[in-house]
Protein backbone atom coordinates (compact mmCIF):
# COMPACT_ATOMS: atom_id res chain seq x y z
CA UNK A 1 0.00 0.00 0.00
CA UNK A 2 1.11 3.61 -0.70
CA UNK A 3 0.63 6.74 1.84
CA UNK A 4 1.66 9.98 2.20
CA UNK A 5 3.63 11.89 5.02
CA UNK A 6 3.81 15.43 5.49
CA UNK A 7 6.25 16.90 7.06
CA UNK A 8 5.68 20.80 8.71
CA UNK A 9 8.05 23.38 9.99
CA UNK A 10 11.71 22.33 11.60
CA UNK A 11 10.86 18.81 9.81
CA UNK A 12 9.99 20.42 6.16
CA UNK A 13 13.63 22.25 6.67
CA UNK A 14 15.53 18.78 7.82
CA UNK A 15 13.87 16.38 5.39
CA UNK A 16 13.97 19.07 2.40
CA UNK A 17 10.37 18.57 1.48
CA UNK A 18 6.91 18.63 2.90
CA UNK A 19 5.69 15.55 1.02
CA UNK A 20 6.67 12.05 0.83
CA UNK A 21 4.94 9.07 -0.86
CA UNK A 22 5.77 5.66 0.84
CA UNK A 23 5.08 2.09 -0.21
CA UNK A 24 4.11 0.51 3.01
CA UNK A 25 3.67 -3.76 3.43
CA UNK A 26 -0.38 -4.24 4.75
CA UNK A 27 -0.73 -3.76 8.08
CA UNK A 28 2.20 -1.72 8.68
CA UNK A 29 1.68 0.98 11.47
CA UNK A 30 3.31 4.50 11.86
CA UNK A 31 6.49 3.55 14.09
CA UNK A 32 7.08 1.08 10.56
CA UNK A 33 6.21 4.26 8.34
CA UNK A 34 8.80 6.06 10.91
CA UNK A 35 11.25 3.26 10.62
CA UNK A 36 11.12 3.59 6.36
CA UNK A 37 11.60 6.98 6.04
CA UNK A 38 14.44 7.59 8.57
CA UNK A 39 16.23 4.26 7.15
CA UNK A 40 16.79 6.12 3.56
CA UNK A 41 19.61 7.56 5.31
CA UNK A 42 20.44 11.70 5.35
CA UNK A 43 18.51 13.58 5.28
CA UNK A 44 15.84 11.37 6.50
CA UNK A 45 17.15 9.39 9.00
CA UNK A 46 17.10 13.44 11.13
CA UNK A 47 13.35 12.86 11.60
CA UNK A 48 12.55 11.88 15.25
CA UNK A 49 12.06 8.22 16.21
CA UNK A 50 9.04 8.89 18.00
CA UNK A 51 7.62 12.04 16.05
CA UNK A 52 3.74 13.54 17.33
CA UNK A 53 1.82 12.24 13.99
CA UNK A 54 -1.73 12.42 12.99
CA UNK A 55 -3.33 10.17 10.75
CA UNK A 56 -6.01 12.07 8.20
CA UNK A 57 -5.93 14.91 10.54
CA UNK A 58 -6.47 12.88 13.73
CA UNK A 59 -3.82 12.97 16.67
CA UNK A 60 -2.80 9.28 17.00
CA UNK A 61 0.16 7.23 18.86
CA UNK A 62 2.96 5.24 17.05
CA UNK A 63 1.49 1.87 17.33
CA UNK A 64 -1.70 2.96 15.39
CA UNK A 65 -2.01 0.53 11.77
CA UNK A 66 -2.09 2.76 8.48
CA UNK A 67 -4.90 1.82 5.34
CA UNK A 68 -3.78 2.64 1.91
CA UNK A 69 -4.20 6.24 1.23
CA UNK A 70 -3.52 7.54 4.46
CA UNK A 71 -2.08 10.96 5.32
CA UNK A 72 0.24 10.86 7.99
CA UNK A 73 1.72 14.43 9.01
CA UNK A 74 4.69 14.47 10.78
CA UNK A 75 4.14 17.48 14.00
CA UNK A 76 6.99 19.58 15.40
CA UNK A 77 5.96 20.74 18.75
CA UNK A 78 2.99 23.23 17.57
CA UNK A 79 3.75 27.17 18.72
CA UNK A 80 0.35 29.04 17.42
CA UNK A 81 -1.43 32.22 18.91
CA UNK B 1 -11.53 39.93 5.28
CA UNK B 2 -14.16 37.90 4.42
CA UNK B 3 -12.79 34.93 5.32
CA UNK B 4 -14.21 34.52 8.71
CA UNK B 5 -17.38 33.73 7.33
CA UNK B 6 -15.93 30.27 5.50
CA UNK B 7 -16.08 28.05 8.09
CA UNK B 8 -18.93 28.32 10.08
CA UNK B 9 -19.59 25.80 13.00
CA UNK B 10 -22.81 23.93 13.58
CA UNK B 11 -23.56 26.19 16.72
CA UNK B 12 -23.23 28.99 14.83
CA UNK B 13 -19.65 30.25 15.91
CA UNK B 14 -17.17 31.00 13.29
CA UNK B 15 -13.54 30.26 12.92
CA UNK B 16 -11.14 30.75 9.79
CA UNK B 17 -6.89 30.65 8.99
CA UNK B 18 -6.53 33.01 6.82
CA UNK B 19 -3.33 34.67 4.96
CA UNK B 20 -4.99 37.75 4.96
CA UNK B 21 -4.28 40.85 7.48
CA UNK B 22 -6.50 40.23 10.50
CA UNK B 23 -8.94 43.17 10.52
CA UNK B 24 -10.27 43.60 14.43
CA UNK B 25 -13.50 45.72 13.75
CA UNK B 26 -14.40 43.39 10.94
CA UNK B 27 -14.12 40.24 13.67
CA UNK B 28 -15.78 42.49 16.41
CA UNK B 29 -18.95 42.87 14.24
CA UNK B 30 -19.40 39.40 13.91
CA UNK B 31 -20.39 38.75 17.01
CA UNK B 32 -22.63 41.77 17.42
CA UNK B 33 -25.78 40.12 19.80
CA UNK B 34 -28.52 43.06 21.19
CA UNK B 35 -28.96 40.07 24.29
CA UNK B 36 -25.65 40.40 24.78
CA UNK B 37 -23.75 43.14 27.65
CA UNK B 38 -19.89 42.04 27.41
CA UNK B 39 -17.39 41.16 24.55
CA UNK B 40 -14.28 40.45 24.59
CA UNK B 41 -11.61 41.32 22.00
CA UNK B 42 -7.94 39.22 22.57
CA UNK B 43 -5.44 39.76 19.95
CA UNK B 44 -1.96 37.98 19.81
CA UNK B 45 0.48 40.48 17.93
CA UNK B 46 3.97 39.81 16.69
CA UNK B 47 6.22 41.93 18.84
CA UNK B 48 9.39 43.32 18.17
CA UNK B 49 12.01 41.22 20.29
CA UNK B 50 12.34 37.89 21.73
CA UNK B 51 14.99 36.47 24.50
CA UNK B 52 16.59 40.04 23.48
CA UNK B 53 16.67 39.48 19.92
CA UNK B 54 15.04 42.16 17.76
CA UNK B 55 12.46 40.50 15.80
CA UNK B 56 11.44 42.07 12.10
CA UNK B 57 8.59 39.55 11.55
CA UNK B 58 7.19 36.38 12.23
CA UNK B 59 6.41 33.13 9.55
CA UNK B 60 3.69 31.54 10.58
CA UNK B 61 3.10 27.85 8.99
CA UNK B 62 -0.30 25.72 9.59
CA UNK B 63 -1.46 22.15 8.54
CA UNK B 64 -4.63 23.68 7.42
CA UNK B 65 -7.45 21.24 8.01
CA UNK B 66 -6.39 20.11 11.07
CA UNK B 67 -6.21 23.65 12.12
CA UNK B 68 -9.72 24.40 10.85
CA UNK B 69 -10.84 21.12 12.55
CA UNK B 70 -9.01 21.48 15.88
CA UNK B 71 -10.34 24.76 16.12
CA UNK B 72 -13.49 23.78 15.59
CA UNK B 73 -13.01 21.91 18.51
CA UNK B 74 -11.60 24.04 21.04
CA UNK B 75 -14.85 26.91 19.92
CA UNK B 76 -17.12 23.85 20.56
CA UNK B 77 -15.80 23.28 23.76
CA UNK B 78 -15.64 26.57 24.87
CA UNK B 79 -19.07 27.18 23.60
CA UNK B 80 -20.68 24.66 26.37
CA UNK B 81 -18.55 25.92 28.66
CA UNK B 82 -20.22 29.37 27.98
CA UNK B 83 -23.42 28.80 26.95
CA UNK B 84 -23.13 31.46 23.84
CA UNK B 85 -22.30 30.37 20.40
CA UNK B 86 -21.30 34.22 19.92
CA UNK B 87 -17.40 33.27 19.22
CA UNK B 88 -15.37 33.83 16.60
CA UNK B 89 -11.20 32.94 16.38
CA UNK B 90 -8.97 33.59 13.20
CA UNK B 91 -5.78 32.57 12.90
CA UNK B 92 -3.49 34.02 10.58
CA UNK B 93 -1.01 32.48 8.53
CA UNK B 94 2.33 33.32 5.89
CA UNK B 95 4.73 36.76 6.70
CA UNK B 96 3.33 38.86 9.45
CA UNK B 97 5.25 42.96 10.05
CA UNK B 98 5.84 43.00 13.81
CA UNK B 99 2.16 44.29 15.56
CA UNK B 100 0.47 42.61 12.98
CA UNK B 101 -2.37 40.60 14.72
CA UNK B 102 -1.83 36.36 14.66
CA UNK B 103 -4.87 35.63 16.18
CA UNK B 104 -8.37 37.65 17.15
CA UNK B 105 -10.30 36.15 19.38
CA UNK B 106 -13.76 37.38 19.93
CA UNK B 107 -16.57 36.55 22.60
CA UNK B 108 -19.90 38.07 23.00
CA UNK B 109 -21.63 36.71 26.04
CA UNK B 110 -24.82 38.00 28.32
CA UNK B 111 -22.40 38.59 30.80
CA UNK B 112 -18.65 39.50 31.56
CA UNK B 113 -17.70 36.47 33.45
CA UNK B 114 -17.95 33.70 31.14
CA UNK B 115 -16.50 36.14 28.47
CA UNK B 116 -13.49 36.28 30.55
CA UNK B 117 -13.42 32.62 31.18
CA UNK B 118 -13.94 31.00 27.27
CA UNK B 119 -11.78 33.43 25.55
CA UNK B 120 -8.76 33.03 28.05
CA UNK B 121 -9.50 28.75 27.32
CA UNK B 122 -9.51 29.54 23.49
CA UNK B 123 -6.44 31.08 23.17
CA UNK B 124 -4.55 28.87 25.99
CA UNK B 125 -5.89 25.63 24.18
CA UNK B 126 -4.99 27.20 20.77
CA UNK B 127 -1.43 27.35 21.98
CA UNK B 128 -1.32 23.59 23.12
CA UNK B 129 -3.81 22.15 20.51
CA UNK B 130 -3.46 23.76 16.77
CA UNK B 131 -0.87 22.08 14.58
CA UNK B 132 0.55 25.81 13.72
CA UNK B 133 4.45 26.58 14.06
CA UNK B 134 6.29 29.73 13.57
CA UNK B 135 9.40 31.17 12.81
CA UNK B 136 10.90 34.42 14.22
CA UNK B 137 12.80 36.15 11.55
CA UNK B 138 15.69 38.37 13.24
CA UNK B 139 16.53 41.50 12.54
CA UNK B 140 20.19 40.43 11.65
CA UNK B 141 18.38 38.15 8.75
CA UNK B 142 18.73 35.12 10.68
CA UNK B 143 15.74 32.70 11.78
CA UNK B 144 14.23 30.25 13.93
CA UNK B 145 11.23 28.09 14.64
CA UNK B 146 9.95 29.00 18.37
CA UNK B 147 10.25 26.03 20.09
CA UNK B 148 6.77 24.54 20.95
CA UNK B 149 4.58 22.28 22.63
CA UNK B 150 4.76 18.52 21.80
CA UNK B 151 1.03 17.39 20.69
CA UNK B 152 1.46 14.04 21.65
CA UNK B 153 1.95 14.91 25.46
CA UNK B 154 -1.04 16.96 25.04
CA UNK B 155 -3.07 14.05 23.74
CA UNK B 156 -1.71 11.32 26.32
CA UNK B 157 -3.29 13.88 29.20
CA UNK B 158 -7.01 14.09 28.34
CA UNK C 1 -13.82 60.25 18.85
CA UNK C 2 -11.10 62.17 19.97
CA UNK C 3 -11.91 62.33 23.24
CA UNK C 4 -9.61 59.50 25.03
CA UNK C 5 -6.60 61.89 24.57
CA UNK C 6 -8.21 64.58 26.75
CA UNK C 7 -7.15 62.99 29.75
CA UNK C 8 -3.38 61.28 29.86
CA UNK C 9 -2.40 60.34 33.28
CA UNK C 10 1.23 60.63 34.22
CA UNK C 11 2.35 57.30 33.21
CA UNK C 12 0.68 57.13 29.52
CA UNK C 13 -2.65 55.55 29.97
CA UNK C 14 -5.65 57.27 29.18
CA UNK C 15 -8.89 57.92 30.45
CA UNK C 16 -12.40 59.68 29.54
CA UNK C 17 -15.85 59.99 30.38
CA UNK C 18 -17.01 61.13 26.76
CA UNK C 19 -21.00 61.46 25.43
CA UNK C 20 -19.90 60.32 21.40
CA UNK C 21 -20.66 57.18 20.58
CA UNK C 22 -17.38 55.02 21.76
CA UNK C 23 -15.64 53.37 18.55
CA UNK C 24 -13.58 50.12 19.67
CA UNK C 25 -10.84 50.16 17.00
CA UNK C 26 -10.40 54.05 17.92
CA UNK C 27 -9.44 52.88 21.31
CA UNK C 28 -7.68 49.73 19.96
CA UNK C 29 -5.47 51.78 18.16
CA UNK C 30 -4.80 54.00 21.22
CA UNK C 31 -2.79 51.00 22.62
CA UNK C 32 -0.98 50.04 20.04
CA UNK C 33 3.07 49.03 20.60
CA UNK C 34 5.48 47.07 19.02
CA UNK C 35 6.87 45.69 21.98
CA UNK C 36 3.84 43.93 23.20
CA UNK C 37 2.29 40.72 21.86
CA UNK C 38 -1.37 40.63 23.65
CA UNK C 39 -4.14 43.43 23.41
CA UNK C 40 -7.38 42.51 25.08
CA UNK C 41 -10.52 45.17 24.59
CA UNK C 42 -12.99 44.47 26.79
CA UNK C 43 -16.86 45.89 25.48
CA UNK C 44 -19.56 46.88 27.99
CA UNK C 45 -22.98 46.88 25.90
CA UNK C 46 -26.48 48.01 26.54
CA UNK C 47 -28.49 44.81 26.05
CA UNK C 48 -31.95 44.29 25.01
CA UNK C 49 -33.39 42.81 28.34
CA UNK C 50 -33.16 43.16 32.28
CA UNK C 51 -34.55 40.68 34.72
CA UNK C 52 -37.42 39.48 31.66
CA UNK C 53 -38.35 43.53 30.77
CA UNK C 54 -37.84 44.84 27.28
CA UNK C 55 -35.01 47.11 27.93
CA UNK C 56 -35.06 50.09 24.95
CA UNK C 57 -32.40 51.97 25.93
CA UNK C 58 -29.92 53.23 28.81
CA UNK C 59 -29.28 56.24 30.46
CA UNK C 60 -26.03 56.90 32.00
CA UNK C 61 -24.96 59.83 33.96
CA UNK C 62 -21.76 60.51 36.09
CA UNK C 63 -20.60 62.47 38.34
CA UNK C 64 -17.72 63.75 35.81
CA UNK C 65 -14.90 65.32 37.96
CA UNK C 66 -14.87 62.39 40.17
CA UNK C 67 -15.80 59.75 38.06
CA UNK C 68 -12.84 60.94 36.05
CA UNK C 69 -10.56 60.95 39.29
CA UNK C 70 -11.25 57.46 40.27
CA UNK C 71 -10.95 55.89 36.92
CA UNK C 72 -7.28 57.56 37.15
CA UNK C 73 -6.93 56.03 40.13
CA UNK C 74 -8.15 52.61 38.87
CA UNK C 75 -6.07 52.29 36.10
CA UNK C 76 -2.90 53.43 38.02
CA UNK C 77 -3.82 50.64 40.07
CA UNK C 78 -3.85 48.24 37.35
CA UNK C 79 -0.97 49.63 35.57
CA UNK C 80 1.05 48.71 38.83
CA UNK C 81 -0.20 44.98 38.69
CA UNK C 82 0.33 44.98 35.09
CA UNK C 83 3.62 46.74 34.15
CA UNK C 84 3.04 48.17 31.90
CA UNK C 85 0.91 51.84 31.12
CA UNK C 86 -0.69 50.61 27.69
CA UNK C 87 -4.39 51.18 29.12
CA UNK C 88 -7.02 53.06 27.73
CA UNK C 89 -10.44 53.19 29.64
CA UNK C 90 -13.40 55.10 27.68
CA UNK C 91 -16.63 55.44 29.37
CA UNK C 92 -20.07 56.90 28.39
CA UNK C 93 -22.69 58.63 29.67
CA UNK C 94 -25.80 59.88 28.01
CA UNK C 95 -28.42 58.09 26.74
CA UNK C 96 -27.57 54.66 24.85
CA UNK C 97 -29.18 52.73 22.32
CA UNK C 98 -29.21 48.91 22.74
CA UNK C 99 -25.93 47.04 21.65
CA UNK C 100 -24.20 50.60 21.70
CA UNK C 101 -21.19 50.16 23.95
CA UNK C 102 -21.17 51.36 27.73
CA UNK C 103 -17.48 51.41 28.60
CA UNK C 104 -14.29 49.97 26.74
CA UNK C 105 -11.10 48.85 28.56
CA UNK C 106 -8.09 48.66 25.75
CA UNK C 107 -5.13 46.53 27.39
CA UNK C 108 -1.69 45.69 25.68
CA UNK C 109 0.99 44.11 27.23
CA UNK C 110 4.08 41.91 26.77
CA UNK C 111 2.72 38.45 27.77
CA UNK C 112 -0.97 37.82 28.04
CA UNK C 113 -1.74 36.76 31.65
CA UNK C 114 -1.31 40.33 32.53
CA UNK C 115 -3.49 41.86 30.07
CA UNK C 116 -6.61 39.09 31.20
CA UNK C 117 -5.65 40.28 34.91
CA UNK C 118 -5.51 43.93 34.41
CA UNK C 119 -8.27 43.98 32.44
CA UNK C 120 -10.58 42.17 34.34
CA UNK C 121 -9.18 44.39 37.48
CA UNK C 122 -10.30 47.22 36.30
CA UNK C 123 -14.03 46.26 35.05
CA UNK C 124 -14.90 44.54 38.43
CA UNK C 125 -13.60 48.14 40.26
CA UNK C 126 -15.21 50.54 37.57
CA UNK C 127 -18.50 48.64 38.61
CA UNK C 128 -17.78 48.88 42.42
CA UNK C 129 -16.17 52.30 42.44
CA UNK C 130 -17.16 54.52 39.63
CA UNK C 131 -19.68 57.40 40.71
CA UNK C 132 -21.98 56.29 37.51
CA UNK C 133 -25.01 55.48 37.15
CA UNK C 134 -27.68 53.96 34.58
CA UNK C 135 -31.84 54.05 34.27
CA UNK C 136 -32.86 51.49 32.34
CA UNK C 137 -35.87 52.46 29.81
CA UNK C 138 -38.20 49.60 29.03
CA UNK C 139 -39.75 49.46 25.77
CA UNK C 140 -43.15 49.93 27.29
CA UNK C 141 -42.36 53.60 28.15
CA UNK C 142 -41.19 53.55 31.90
CA UNK C 143 -37.53 53.53 33.42
CA UNK C 144 -35.37 52.80 36.45
CA UNK C 145 -32.81 53.26 37.79
CA UNK C 146 -30.27 50.06 38.06
CA UNK C 147 -30.00 48.84 41.66
CA UNK C 148 -26.38 49.47 42.41
CA UNK C 149 -23.64 49.05 45.14
CA UNK C 150 -22.90 51.57 47.87
CA UNK C 151 -19.83 53.31 47.43
CA UNK C 152 -19.26 54.06 51.59
CA UNK C 153 -19.08 50.31 52.17
CA UNK C 154 -16.56 49.75 49.10
CA UNK C 155 -14.30 52.57 50.85
CA UNK C 156 -14.54 51.28 54.92
CA UNK C 157 -13.43 48.00 53.35
CA UNK C 158 -10.28 49.05 51.72
CA UNK D 1 -20.49 79.23 55.97
CA UNK D 2 -22.08 78.12 52.85
CA UNK D 3 -21.40 74.93 51.17
CA UNK D 4 -22.89 73.34 47.82
CA UNK D 5 -25.04 69.99 47.94
CA UNK D 6 -25.45 67.45 44.82
CA UNK D 7 -27.50 64.92 43.99
CA UNK D 8 -27.07 62.21 41.57
CA UNK D 9 -29.72 59.65 39.81
CA UNK D 10 -32.22 58.63 42.17
CA UNK D 11 -31.40 61.40 44.61
CA UNK D 12 -31.98 64.16 42.34
CA UNK D 13 -34.57 63.17 41.00
CA UNK D 14 -36.24 62.66 44.99
CA UNK D 15 -35.32 65.71 45.61
CA UNK D 16 -36.77 67.32 42.29
CA UNK D 17 -32.86 69.32 41.99
CA UNK D 18 -29.35 68.51 41.50
CA UNK D 19 -28.29 71.39 43.12
CA UNK D 20 -28.59 73.13 46.56
CA UNK D 21 -26.94 75.34 48.66
CA UNK D 22 -26.94 75.28 52.12
CA UNK D 23 -25.85 77.81 54.99
CA UNK D 24 -24.06 75.75 58.06
CA UNK D 25 -22.86 77.19 61.06
CA UNK D 26 -18.59 77.05 61.00
CA UNK D 27 -17.68 73.81 62.22
CA UNK D 28 -20.39 71.67 60.92
CA UNK D 29 -20.24 68.22 60.05
CA UNK D 30 -21.66 66.12 56.96
CA UNK D 31 -23.95 64.52 59.21
CA UNK D 32 -25.33 68.20 59.95
CA UNK D 33 -25.58 68.87 56.57
CA UNK D 34 -27.59 66.16 55.79
CA UNK D 35 -30.11 66.89 59.14
CA UNK D 36 -30.15 70.20 57.90
CA UNK D 37 -31.65 69.18 54.31
CA UNK D 38 -33.83 66.57 55.63
CA UNK D 39 -35.22 69.06 58.09
CA UNK D 40 -36.29 71.12 54.80
CA UNK D 41 -39.24 68.67 54.77
CA UNK D 42 -41.02 66.87 51.33
CA UNK D 43 -39.18 66.25 49.15
CA UNK D 44 -36.18 66.60 51.10
CA UNK D 45 -36.69 64.78 53.85
CA UNK D 46 -36.40 62.49 51.47
CA UNK D 47 -32.84 62.05 51.27
CA UNK D 48 -31.29 58.98 53.45
CA UNK D 49 -30.18 59.11 57.04
CA UNK D 50 -26.54 58.29 56.05
CA UNK D 51 -25.90 58.81 52.06
CA UNK D 52 -22.62 57.56 50.79
CA UNK D 53 -21.05 61.05 50.50
CA UNK D 54 -17.85 62.49 48.67
CA UNK D 55 -16.52 66.04 49.85
CA UNK D 56 -15.01 67.70 46.71
CA UNK D 57 -14.52 64.17 44.71
CA UNK D 58 -13.17 61.99 47.66
CA UNK D 59 -15.67 59.49 49.40
CA UNK D 60 -15.87 60.57 52.98
CA UNK D 61 -17.56 59.85 56.26
CA UNK D 62 -20.76 61.10 57.77
CA UNK D 63 -18.24 62.60 60.55
CA UNK D 64 -15.92 64.83 58.21
CA UNK D 65 -16.40 68.53 58.88
CA UNK D 66 -17.30 70.89 56.23
CA UNK D 67 -15.31 74.10 55.12
CA UNK D 68 -16.48 77.38 53.31
CA UNK D 69 -17.08 76.37 49.68
CA UNK D 70 -16.95 72.66 49.93
CA UNK D 71 -18.92 70.49 47.86
CA UNK D 72 -20.83 67.87 48.64
CA UNK D 73 -22.00 64.77 46.07
CA UNK D 74 -24.81 62.80 47.88
CA UNK D 75 -24.42 59.32 45.95
CA UNK D 76 -26.27 56.44 45.06
CA UNK D 77 -25.27 53.22 45.05
CA UNK D 78 -23.58 53.43 41.57
CA UNK D 79 -24.09 51.25 38.82
CA UNK D 80 -21.28 52.43 35.85
CA UNK D 81 -19.98 50.17 33.56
Amino acid sequence: MQVRSLFFAAYRDAMGTGTLDVDLPEGATVGDLVSSIRSRGAPFNRLPKAPAVAINHEVMRGDARLTEGDEIAFLPPVAGG
Amino acid sequence: MNAPARDQGASGYRIAIVREIIDPAAVLALVRDPADGAVLLFLGKVRDHAEGRRVGGMRYEAYQPMAEKELNAIVEEAARQLGTDRIVVVHRVGDLAVGEVSVAIAVSSSHRGEAYQASRFIIEEVKKRLPVWKQEQYADGEAAWVQGQTLEAIEDAR
